[in-house]
């Protein structure tokens, strides 16, 4: 944790405790933020005239795993094409889009960013989640576990035995130590491991007896009942197809419908992949002002952007289905891995263009979800790297929100007749340093439930992003470059009270923590319900239940947050 | 300019001669290019270190590079070069003239594998025997061989032109299985024998084998027989029989290939 | 293409369950030698070669030359050699990978004839290759 | 001897379940294993190759590190022979790191941290059995899924190229032809074809058996595919199989709901290589846009995949990895160890839980004549003899636990049942040893 800190002077961007560009100090010692601390012997670090925030949080990006690794073995040309050689403090590593794990950990904390979460895990596979997040330095992470393909929980949803659903669910987090719950194309995912799909709410997913809806509903009340410090986190069906924004209005409503709103919150993850109008793709519209306006007339709906960036990636999703389509329409390269009785996979290398018309749809809806829902606290800003886009073009996006020349820049270049069809042209609206700041740290954060990231109040842990970029002297909607170029490299960037990267370049090579929910179920509850799934647990899986869960030391310093449920 | 190296010991371990190329010597004295630096193995050494460098000829414009020794453990020789000359006198190690551009490289004795990666352009010459994947684009990567030609006398490995778009490979030897992969366009004449399955899974481009092939592939449809065809530089008599393909990826690629050399391929004349 | 009693056969090498069991018990007993230098041919074939069954092989391949014993088996189509993955094998195997890392074990073609040496002894191949000292 | 088996006989015999084979890529974990004292008396549900390896774990095996070839061997201290390792790798200029077939994978990461820290070239096995299927990846993508959708939908189980019966003993009853899962509930649900060069055991339980002509796979999986895209074959045979033969198999993949083609070295090792298996896959692909299809490499020793993974996510590359300039580069035929050996292009040779000696071709080999040899294995295997450095290490997932990957990426922990003989370490810990002395970091 290194020697006591003091940031001296900084212009504080901190949200959650209503900190507006206020000049402050900030003292840490013991890897969380104090009061005041000794000067003696503490490092001192003048911030006079630069921008203080807390360290970056994601709430939704593809860093490890089994199907993360996929793509890099899809993709050497991604490789040859960036790669960063050891130094005297750092690995080496390799990727554009699909970034080799060292190198993801150095190029978050050099942006400033201190906490990500790795968005689908599937169980069967989270050991190897685990063992790939473990090689990621500096930022603290965790995996949401994917479930709403999962045969055991279809089972006891269309049973009716959602208590035992919740039982199961909390085991599953718990044995693969999980953050949340998370829902990728509820039921499609299912029927893929036939070569099919699901395409509406209320449509039969084969031989469970359970649409999508019931699915929905249930892991939401799952999730209510377990008390989770994250909502569902879904991946709506239809996603990437004309005209889905319909199914994500119909996803978030059903919520609020079956529950009235209160504690039943959705998230929806990547939503401009699912915010779409038009019946085809050549004549593909933005359906983000139907969603935009849905969500800011309720309270039970937040969302991450997943914005597109005009490169070259590799997008990659549970959603098998919809990597097959992907691939119909690209020819290109293609990996499917179908994950036993849980999800699917799929990997295709994809190229944004903002020559293509639906390129530039798709970038374009990504900005006005960001814009048109006027609450910043429901918007968290990613990629969905990689499928949007690499993590690294965070800054960019950051410089298409706060300024309207940017976008302009980028819209006098892109496909025309795609503008015709868009709002964004007459969206003027830029966001602040606090907007920026709410939707890179706080809101993330507090969708999470992570009391400790994302603000920089007492007690917090000291994850800190300092940028060389005065907020009073430079003006965000025109000198664009100058705040993307600040964000691409952090003056400093302080994990846990650990410095970790000056100037943009990583002085320290340290591990981060492994953060997962330990829901509070007790025991007995879940071993009665273990003995009654076991055998068909064992005719369905293809390894042993004992062999099943993440024992808790493959996880480097594995940081458990327990919850108390209500069973 | 004419620039002499020589290796002061045999290499025994690969060494990374990419930094030695025209482009790069380009307007430098010649202590600069004493104090190049390489890869050999993995520690960094200058140029002078490993060879002694002696300038054979002051005069005229373009660089002219000698190599002379061997050179089979040496990589990246004329590596993304676009202009000049190269001449190895001895043998010339993998990815001789990788994305080369310009500019003319000529091995004397035999290369290894990935002669002209990816090449853009400019002219190669083995007079030795070559390896595999000549043109073809690194793993995982789709953009082959844009221009330039490849001469090699000797006999090639597999897979030459794989993802061929433009350009010429020529082969006086014979060649192993698949010239011409994923082929879209451009040209590949083996003067000698062809193992088999030329043109597998190619889309465009002509591959013409005067030699004796192994087999056609099933996903190849016979056309015409033509009396002779167009070569890279001259007409080659025949005659040939032309097939079209390859049909499993809808390709319209044409292989010619020689009637005299294969009259096993006589059954075909039947579908004429 | 081929006289009385030499065959151009093609050569195709793979998991045995004898090699499998006896190769993690040692390489250095008489099981796994008698594994990896035991072929299957098929009846005709060794018929041709004029050997009995259970006679001895040399088998020649443009990288070297091994002894082996063969035994017939009517699984293995004509004009085909399996022998078990193993040192006397990779004696016959190119060197050159063709670019892909991996050199052709399988389908390489060789020539057999009847010999009248002894098996290839693993040991002394293990050696050769060692360059002991 | 006596006294050692009466403390045996004294000792209560005890079981350990569930435990993961440690020997093919099956890496069954069902395994149940008796134990007396420290001695393994006892495994349940393993198949013949399982078992042996088990019960025969301790005969030949290196017990003390040693220095020098063959005979002129002579025993060390474990810190000795550390020494010399450190003292070979620091005069090393490019060092070649082979094997892993048979470790953990946190052994494995540890072997690239010392690729990485003294800018050698790093490979593992998998190179030379499944590379091909890697390389064939990065082209095309692999259609692939976990063993356990196969075993609860797939009603077409083709095998090529391969010969479960003999290298995955236990494949077909715990994952495809006989098991029973949610959708199928046994053999007669099921299909199976086998294709092959020769009628292999494996031949003798298929429905359909299509022997093909050696070396003519990529050719009859072109004319599969020109048949199930609905295309016209002139010819009316492909590759020693009669056209209407391979339709019977194309109506087969056409018509069925869940297809899978289980493939092995046959595809990988024979001519065409990596093509075949790109051939395999463009075919997968098609049968794709009209039913359910996948397919599934037959992986051979136990952790390779797991070698591929780790290697994968650490450099971005799955085998032959080149650090010489400072980060991974990777390319087929230059930094692979084959093509490294058979140029004589490295100095040192560092081999990790496998025996190259025994499975690399000769003509290869051969260089290590001219250059050091330094072996980490549990037994004498012939690489281990003709080392000159040899450091015995225990059996992981019999005396160290570990990460391992089955042969569909699923990953599982291998368990320690017994205690190594005395005074042998993990090769975890043997080379954290070796990198600490050479300026690694950790």
């Amino acid at each position: 944790m290194g020697k006591p800190i003091l940031i001296r002077n900084g212009i504080v961007y901190d949200p959650m405790n209503n900190i507006e560009g206020e000049v402050m100090d900030i003292a840490v010692k013991d890897g969380v933020i104090v009061e005041d601390i000794d000067e003696r012997g503490a490092k001192i670090i003048d911030a006079s005239g630069m921008l203080v925030m807390p360290g970056g949080v994601d709430i939704h990006s593809h860093i490890a795993g089994s199907k993360s690794n996929i793509g890099r073995l899809l993709r050497p040309e991604d490789h040859r094409r960036s790669y960063e050689p050891r130094t005297a403090t750092t690995y080496s590593g390799v990727g554009h889009s699909v970034p080799s794990t060292k190198v993801t950990g150095y190029r978050y904390a050099r942006m400033g960013y201190t906490t990500v979460f790795e968005a689908a895990s599937p169980p069967l596979k989270q050991k190897h989640t685990w063992e790939e997040l473990n090689d990621i330095p500096i930022i603290d992470k965790a995996a949401l576990t994917v479930m709403g393909n999962n045969w055991f929980i279809m089972d006891f949803i269309s049973q009716d035995r959602i208590e035992d659903a919740a039982v199961y669910a909390a085991w599953l987090l718990k044995a693969t130590k999980g953050y949340g719950i998370k829902i990728v194309n509820p039921g499609g995912v299912e029927a893929w491991g036939w070569g099919g799909n699901v395409f509406d709410l209320d449509e039969q997913v084969p031989y469970f007896g359970i649409t999508p809806r019931e699915i929905v509903e249930g892991l939401c009340r799952v999730n209510s009942i377990l008390n989770l410090p994250h909502t569902i986190h879904v991946h709506v069906n239809r996603l990437g197809m004309p005209n889905n924004c319909w199914v994500t209005l119909r996803t978030a409503h059903t919520i609020r419908r079956a529950f009235g709103g209160g504690r039943f919150l959705i998230h929806i993850t990547h939503c401009q992949f699912s915010g779409y109008a038009g019946s085809t793709w050549t004549t593909l519209r933005s359906g983000a002002e139907y969603i935009a306006k849905y969500v800011n007339s309720v309270d039970h709906v937040t969302l991450d952007i997943g914005q597109v960036v005009f490169t070259d990636t590799t997008t990659m999703t549970g959603d098998g289905p919809l990597e097959f389509r992907l691939f119909q329409s690209l020819a290109g390269k293609w990996a499917n891995a179908d994950v036993e009785v849980e999800t699917g996979a799929g990997v295709v290398p994809v190229r944004y263009s903002r020559r293509s018309y639906v390129g530039t749809i798709q970038w374009a809806v990504g900005l006005e979800l960001a814009l048109l829902v006027r609450d910043p606290w429901k918007v968290c800003l990613t990629t969905d790297h990689p499928n949007g886009g690499p993590f690294t073009a965070y800054p960019r996006v950051v410089s298409w929100l706060m300024s309207s020349k940017a976008r302009s820049r980028v819209m006098e270049k892109a496909n025309r007749r795609a503008l015709k069809y868009t709002v964004l042209p007459s969206i003027d609206r830029e966001y602040t340093f606090t907007d920026i700041a709410i939707v890179t740290r706080a809101a993330p954060a507090k969708l999470l439930g992570l009391r400790r990231k994302g603000h920089l109040g007492v007690g917090a842990d000291a994850d800190i992003a300092i940028y060389d970029l005065d907020p009073r002297k430079v003006d965000p909607s025109s000198d664009y470059r100058i705040v993307r170029r600040a964000l691409r490299r952090a003056a400093y960037t302080i994990k846990g009270g650990c410095i970790v990267v000056v100037k943009g370049e990583v002085v320290e090579d340290i591990s981060g923590r492994s953060i997962w929910v330990d829901v509070g179920v007790p025991d007995d509850k879940i071993g009665e319900l273990l003995k009654e799934v076991k055998p068909r647990f064992e005719e369905f899986y293809t390894i042993k239940l004992s062999n099943y869960p993440v024992p808790e030391d493959m996880l480097i310093e594995s940081t458990p947050i327990r919850v108390n449920p209500s069973i | 300019m004419r620039i002499l190296f020589k290796p002061i010991t045999p290499f025994k371990i690969p060494v990374d001669l990419s930094p030695i190329t025209p482009d790069n010597i380009d307007g430098m004295d010649i202590s600069e290019v004493r104090s190049l630096q390489v890869m050999v193995g993995s520690k960094r050494r200058r140029v002078d270190e490993v060879f002694s460098i002696e300038v054979a000829d002051e005069g005229g414009e373009e660089i002219d590079i000698v190599f002379m020794g061997d050179f089979s453990r040496a990589r990246g020789i004329g590596s993304k070069m676009s202009r000049g000359s190269i001449t190895v006198k001895g043998s010339g190690g993998v990815r001789v003239g990788e994305y080369m551009r310009g500019g003319r490289i000529v091995v004397e004795g035999d290369v290894d594998h990935w002669l002209g990666m990816a090449m853009r352009g400019g002219s190669i010459y083995v007079k030795g025997s070559a390896g595999s994947y000549i043109g073809a684009p690194p793993k995982g990567s789709s953009k082959g061989m844009r221009g330039g030609s490849i001469v090699v006398d000797g006999d090639v490995g597999e897979c030459i032109g794989a993802y061929m778009r433009d350009g010429s490979i020529e082969v006086r030897g014979s060649v192993g299985l698949f010239p011409g992969l994923r082929m879209l366009g451009g040209t590949i004449v083996v003067y000698g024998d062809c193992m088999g399955r030329a043109g597998a899974r190619m889309r465009d481009g002509r591959v013409i084998i005067l030699g004796r092939v192994g087999s056609v592939l099933p996903s190849f449809q016979i056309e015409e027989v033509r009396p002779s065809v167009r070569g890279v530089r001259e007409r080659l008599d025949g005659p040939f029989y032309v097939f079209q393909g390859d049909l499993s990826e809808d390709g319209r690629g044409r292989l010619f290939i020689s009637k005299p050399s294969n009259p096993e391929l006589e059954i075909f004349e039947k579908f004429l | 293409m081929s006289g009385k009693g030499r065959l151009k056969v093609v050569l195709i090498t793979g998991r045995s369950v004898k090699q499998g069991v006896s190769k993690d018990v040692s390489k250095f007993f008489d099981e796994y030698s008698e594994a990896i230098t035991t072929c299957e041919m098929n009846p005709a074939d060794i018929e041709v070669i004029g050997v009995p069954n259970g006679g001895y092989i040399d088998i020649v391949s443009p990288y070297g030359s091994i002894t082996v014993q063969v035994k017939s088996s009517s699984d293995i189509p004509r004009g085909v050699l399996f022998i078990p993955y193993g040192i006397a094998v990779n004696t016959l195997i190119p060197p050159d990978t063709e670019g892909t890392g991996i050199p052709r074990s399988k389908g390489l073609e060789v020539f057999v004839t009847p010999s009248n040496k002894r098996v290839s002894d693993v040991r002394s191949l293990i050696e050769s290759i060692g360059g002991v000292r | 001897m006596i006294a050692s088996s009466i403390i045996e006989e004294e000792a209560v015999e005890r079981t350990v379940e569930d435990v993961v084979c440690t020997f093919c890529g099956c890496c069954c974990d069902d395994l149940i294993v008796s134990v007396k004292g420290n001695r393994i008396v006892d495994v349940r549900n393993a198949c013949a190759l399982g078992l042996s390896k088990f019960l025969h774990m301790n005969e030949n095996r290196l017990l003390k590190p040693k220095i020098g070839r063959s005979t002129s061997a002579k025993d060390v201290s474990l810190s000795e022979a550390v020494d010399v390792v450190v003292d070979l790798l620091k005069n090393s200029c490019y060092p070649l790191f082979y094997g892993w077939a048979c470790t953990s994978c946190e052994a494995i990461l540890l072997g690239l941290d010392l690729a990485e820290a003294l800018g050698g070239a790093v490979d593992n096995t998998s190179i030379v059995c499944h590379g091909p299927t890697i390389l064939a990846g990065q082209e095309l993508g692999l259609i692939t899924a976990t063993l356990g959708q196969i075993k609860n939908r797939a009603d077409l189980i083709i095998y090529w190229g391969c010969n479960p019966v003999e290298a995955h003993p236990r494949h077909m009853a715990r994952y495809s032809v006989y098991a029973r899962g949610r959708f199928i509930e046994g053999r007669r649900m099921r299909k199976v074809v086998v294709v092959d060069v020769r009628r292999t055991p494996t031949a003798r339980v298929a429905d359909l058996f299509i022997e093909i002509k050696p070396g003519y796979d990529y050719e009859v999986l072109s004319a599969l595919k020109m048949l199930v895209r609905d295309l016209d074959l002139e010819v009316d045979e492909v590759g020693g199989v009669a056209v209407s033969k391979l339709e019977e198999l194309a109506d087969m993949m056409v018509e069925a709901r869940f297809g899978v083609l289980f493939f092995g070295t046959g595809l990988t090792m024979s001519r065409g290589k990596d093509k075949n298996v790109e051939a395999a896959i463009e075919l997968v692909r098609y049968l794709n846009f009209k039913t359910k299809f996948v397919l599934i490499p037959m992986r051979g020793h136990f952790n390779v995949t797991g070698a591929n993974e780790v290697f994968t996510w650490r450099t971005g590359y799955p085998v032959s990895v080149d650090f010489s300039q400072g980060y991974p580069r990777y390319l087929p035929g230059e930094t692979t160890a084959v093509d490294i050996l058979r140029r004589g292009e490295c100095d040192l040779f560092f081999v990790v839980a496998s025996d190259p000696v025994s499975h690399l071709p000769r003509r290869a080999v051969e260089h290590l004549n001219n250059i050091p040899v330094v072996a980490l294995d549990p037994k004498i295997t012939p690489t281990v003899y003709i080392s000159d450095v040899a450091i015995p290490v225990a059996y992981t997932g019999i005396e160290v636990e570990g990460s391992v990957y089955r042969m569909d990426t699923v990953p599982l922990r291998a368990k320690k049942i017994v205690d190594p003989p005395q005074g042998i370490l993990s090769d975890v810990d043997v080379l954290k040893m070796i990198l600490e002395r050479v300026g690694g970091r950790m």
